[in-house]
């Protein structure tokens, strides 16, 4: 019969097999994506250059983002927070520690906060509770002895690692494959679409190619990186951040400088360390961040005014690694201003098909953007299920192994 | 700027199968007053060798993924500090750790140890004492009710690399698991005591340790394995056994 | 794992006081068998065994040694000597007691030694066998004394 | 947490299940206590078989004992006795320790205790020498 198939029509007998895809970054957005695609019944395979969550979600100080951060500057990420901090709670609690956080004003710029803060926290839907000084010292008793204003709100901590395993550990049980220490080397372009991968193990050293209906690029600040294997040009700009860890749990809740988002404006307890976070350079390379000595000095410095208990502590770590905030390079200077929410790309509009690229955003929200990395994937698959993952419990972290 | 160099013994399972292994020396630059034996590895990976597998994750003892021997000795590389470990001229050697199975170079694969703390059902969180007394020494009263907070053990299964028994005898259940026993014996948060204590009162359960304390001397978490596998001794020889004919 | 939709945690079972709503999960599917809700183990047992025999070595063997080697002349006691000190009754039933806890710890020590190298059936297999071993030697030792006490001086 | 791909899980061979605690880590005194517990058991164990055997020569009479005597007088088995001494010595108080342990007592500086256990020991046992000895 001899009819050939031109390369835009897709045979009808590739349909009775199922979708597949690959992941590529097993961060949190990668993993969520991965746990989101295999709900609905899409073959996926996350490919990961090192160990889970080996970038910037391991990285980063483990706050649960309850979005009152945010209220004010950037009211779109502080509801999107709230609402997955809520989500989270149901279907990931063994992971997370829900205890709240704090909101201090330790000067009278933080005081002058006090009013825009409240209203922007009650537009966003984020419940706040007003205390007084003495309540506060109550809660923690490790707090600065100044204390203007405090406002409790539902900030949590969560442990990257395992919220990413979490995800995975589901994903796997739904039939995805997880491909660690494996480098995307290059993207296989036929004609205008993404075939697949071709993929580097590093623990055998052996080089292979992994083809799938679509390649997900869930790279975090590295999206410029593989996007442009494709020769396509995503708008991230790595922005790096110093954190400091000392040792010592003196506070059980998360601490926040009541004032507009600063350097060191957060001190959060991480099993038996807290973590002063954060700052803001603009990094060309996310693999070789050199921290500046000034940011650390600063993180203590600020972080001292919040939790005095860190002054002459010795740091116990002193990590940094590359947020990818979406913007053009050259307003990355004013680095914070850039908002915080996430895109996803759909590289058809740039005339690639089967390449999408999902980057911004915060591992907090890692399920909304998988959600809307699923949505648009699934529609270039043919695949008509609703997202679930608000409400199917994740599996124990410990199952990731096994499933 | 960090302007020495350091030479890093590093443990290499070569390809092409990763069978033949050994240990390969690598030159970087290293910072000895900044840098944590983690950049320094971490700098082997991005500027030396591409090919370098280790595990890391969190950078600051939250995660416990990154677990190594750093001369000899368990670590958590990412908050041992380089000049607590290196002198400032000879070789440091980093290898995996031993009595878990090597999956290639550095990183280890855990699963046998966390499967016996799945079955432990070993939960993450914990309920923080009634009167905390958080580090700054404050002490705080009862009823402000009870925080939450991740379980000291970080699963880094520095203490099971640790612990000579382990290496003899992979039947031993480690000390981690026992620490965890004992945990949930202490807290038991609707957990079922019986059942675990029936778990660890074998002959290669807490009766097998013996008492070498070399994984409460690495721990980095403070979990002091070795005090709790006595504490769950002694609350096995506590138990009074049931006398016949009692409801079950 | 079960389904539970409960709202709350699934695994820490926080105390029902702070949360009313808290349905703490079934022990999932391995049911309760064979657990014993209280009692040693043979293992708890055998441990208490070694420690307790321990503990009486300590003082019956620091009579034996002073007894035997340093209130002896020389240090050594000859055959007249032996049988003497073995008719006082106290001496006798020292060193029974010295001969039954040492044979036992000695038993019990070589059985934890080989727990790191035998699997579980050998491992019962040689218990038995150290068993025997131990007996046989403390009813030789039984029969040596009264061999002697009752030998024709 | 990486799927096991080329993982080698290699279960020890019977040499090491054997003399894993001869293997030394000089920092931590716990396995030097531990690793001489086990050689002095070992010692003591084998001299309990020989001292069971020996007794039997009581059985033949005075003669055949007394005779034995003159050989076990003699200044190499006098030296061992002293090393047994010393092994019975250690390897008792390293047990109350360790059984101590147990109970909760001595948790917490274990390395003081071993250092006392090891001292206490040398000291004894160079007192039973010199009581053999001279």
């Amino acid at each position: 019969m001899g009819t050939v198939a031109s390369a835009s029509f897709r045979p009808f007998v590739r349909s009775d097999r199922r979708p597949s895809a690959i992941v590529i970054g097993a961060g949190s957005t990668g993993a969520a994506t991965a746990h989101d695609l295999a709900l609905r019944g899409v073959r996926v395979t996350v490919l990961e250059r090192g160990e889970i969550a080996s970038g910037t979600t391991g990285r980063n100080h483990g706050l649960l983002h309850s979005g009152a951060r945010y209220a004010v500057k950037d009211r779109e990420s502080a509801t999107e927070c709230i609402t997955e901090r809520d989500v989270l709670a149901r279907i990931a609690p063994e992971v997370l520690e829900l205890n709240g956080g704090l909101f201090i004003a330790v000067d009278e710029a933080g005081l002058a906060y006090r009013e825009p803060f409240l209203e922007a926290c009650a537009g966003a839907g984020i419940p706040v509770r007003e205390l007084d000084a003495a309540e506060t010292r109550a809660l923690e008793p490790a707090v600065s002895s100044t204390i203007l204003a405090a406002i409790e709100v539902p900030d949590g901590v969560f442990d990257p690692l395992h919220l990413c395993l979490a995800f995975l550990a589901t994903a796997r049980a739904n039939g995805a494959r997880h491909r660690p220490f494996s480098e995307v080397e290059e993207l296989r372009v036929r004609g205008s679409s993404v075939e697949g991968v071709v993929v580097r193990d590093r623990s055998t050293g052996e080089r292979r190619t992994v083809e799938a209906d679509v390649v997900i690029n869930a790279t975090g600040p590295w999206a410029g990186e593989v996007a442009a294997m494709a020769g396509v040009d995503v708008p991230v700009v790595p922005t790096a951040g110093v954190m400091v860890a000392v040792a010592g749990r003196a506070v059980d809740r998360v601490i926040n400088r009541l004032d507009a988002p600063s350097d060191g404006d957060i001190v959060l307890p991480q099993r038996q360390t807290l973590v002063i976070g954060t700052s803001s350079w603009p990094v060309d390379d996310p693999d070789c961040i050199t921290i500046p000595a000034e940011h650390v000095e600063r993180m203590f410095l600020r972080g001292g005014e919040l939790v005095p208990a860190v002054w002459g502590r010795p740091a116990r770590g002193v990590f940094a690694a590359a947020r990818p905030l979406i913007g053009r390079p050259g307003d990355a200077s004013a680095g914070r201003e850039l908002p915080r929410t996430f895109q996803c790309f759909d590289h058809a509009s740039d005339g690639v098909q089967g390449f999408v690229t999902i980057s911004g955003g915060k591992t907090t929200t890692a399920r909304a953007m998988a959600e809307t990395t699923a949505d648009i994937v699934c529609a270039k698959l043919g695949v008509r299920k609703p997202c679930r993952t608000r409400d199917v419990p994740l599996r124990s972290y410990r199952e990731y192994a096994h499933a | 700027m960090p302007d020495e160099q350091i030479r890093l013994r590093l443990w290499r399972t070569t390809a092409p199968q990763r069978e033949r292994a050994g240990f390969v020396e690598t030159a970087v630059r290293a910072d000895r007053a900044a840098d944590s034996v983690l950049d320094v590895i971490e700098r082997v990976w991005a500027e030396a060798d591409p090919t370098l597998v280790f595990r890391h994750a969190c950078h600051h003892a939250s995660c416990g993924t990154c677990a190594v021997r750093v001369n000899g000795r368990e670590r958590l590389p990412c908050i041992t500090a380089l000049r607590d470990v290196w002198d400032g001229h000879s070789a440091l050697t980093i290898e995996p750790l031993r009595n878990v199975p090597l999956v290639a170079d550095l990183a280890v694969d855990p699963t046998s140890q966390l499967d016996q703390l799945a079955a432990l059902r070993f939960p993450y969180v914990r309920t923080v004492e009634e009167s905390v007394r958080c580090a700054t020494g404050i002490e705080r009263d009862a009823d402000v009710g009870t925080a939450e907070r991740f379980e000291d053990c970080l699963e880094c299964l520095a203490c099971v690399s640790a612990c000579p028994v382990a290496s003899g005898s992979p039947e031993y259940l480690g000390p981690a698991v026992l620490a965890a026993a004992q945990r949930i014996a202490e807290e038991p948060r609707h957990g079922d005591v019986d059942r675990v204590l029936d778990l660890v009162d074998t002959d290669h359960g807490v009766w097998q340790c013996r008492s070498v304390w070399a994984c409460s001397a690495v721990c980095p978490s403070g979990v002091d394995p070795g005090a709790r596998i006595m504490d769950l001794r002694r609350r096995l020889l506590r138990r009074r056994p049931i006398p016949a004919g009692a409801p079950a | 794992m079960s389904e539970q939709v409960q709202p709350g945690r699934r695994f820490l079972g926080r105390p029902d006081a702070v949360e009313p709503g808290y349905v703490p999960p079934a022990s999932d599917a391995s049911p309760r068998l064979g657990v014993r809700a209280g009692g040693r183990s043979r293992a708890g047992r055998l441990w208490l065994l070694q420690a307790l025999t321990g503990a009486m070595l300590v003082g019956v063997l620091a009579v034996h040694l002073v007894a035997q080697h340093f209130l002896a002349p020389g240090g050594l006691r000859d055959y007249a000597n032996v049988v003497d000190y073995l008719r006082q009754p106290l001496a006798a039933v020292i060193e029974v007691m010295l001969l039954g806890s040492v044979v036992v710890h000695a038993c019990l020590g070589l059985r934890s030694s080989l727990v790191d190298v035998l699997g579980e059936a050998a491992l019962r297999r040689v218990s038995l066998g150290l068993a025997c071993a131990g007996i046989l030697a403390i009813g030789y030792g039984l029969w040596l004394i009264s061999a002697l006490l009752t030998a024709p001086a | 947490m990486a799927a096991p791909q080329a993982v080698t899980v290699r279960s020890p061979g019977l040499l090491r299940r054997l003399a894993y605690w001869l293997e030394p880590r000089w920092r931590d005194p716990g396995w030097l206590a531990f690793a001489l517990n086990r050689l002095t058991g070992h010692i003591l164990v084998l001299y309990l078989i020989l001292h069971l055997v020996v007794l039997s020569q009581l059985l033949d009479g005075p003669s055949g004992w007394d005779r034995l005597l003159g050989i076990f007088g003699s200044r190499p088995f006098l030296v061992g006795d002293v090393l047994l001494i010393a092994a019975v010595v250690f390897h008792g108080l390293n047990g109350l320790r360790v059984a101590a342990l147990t109970f909760g007592i001595g948790a917490r500086h274990t390395t003081a205790l071993i250092v006392v256990v090891l001292v206490v020991s040398t000291v004894l046992s160079a007192l039973a020498g010199w009581a053999i000895l001279t």
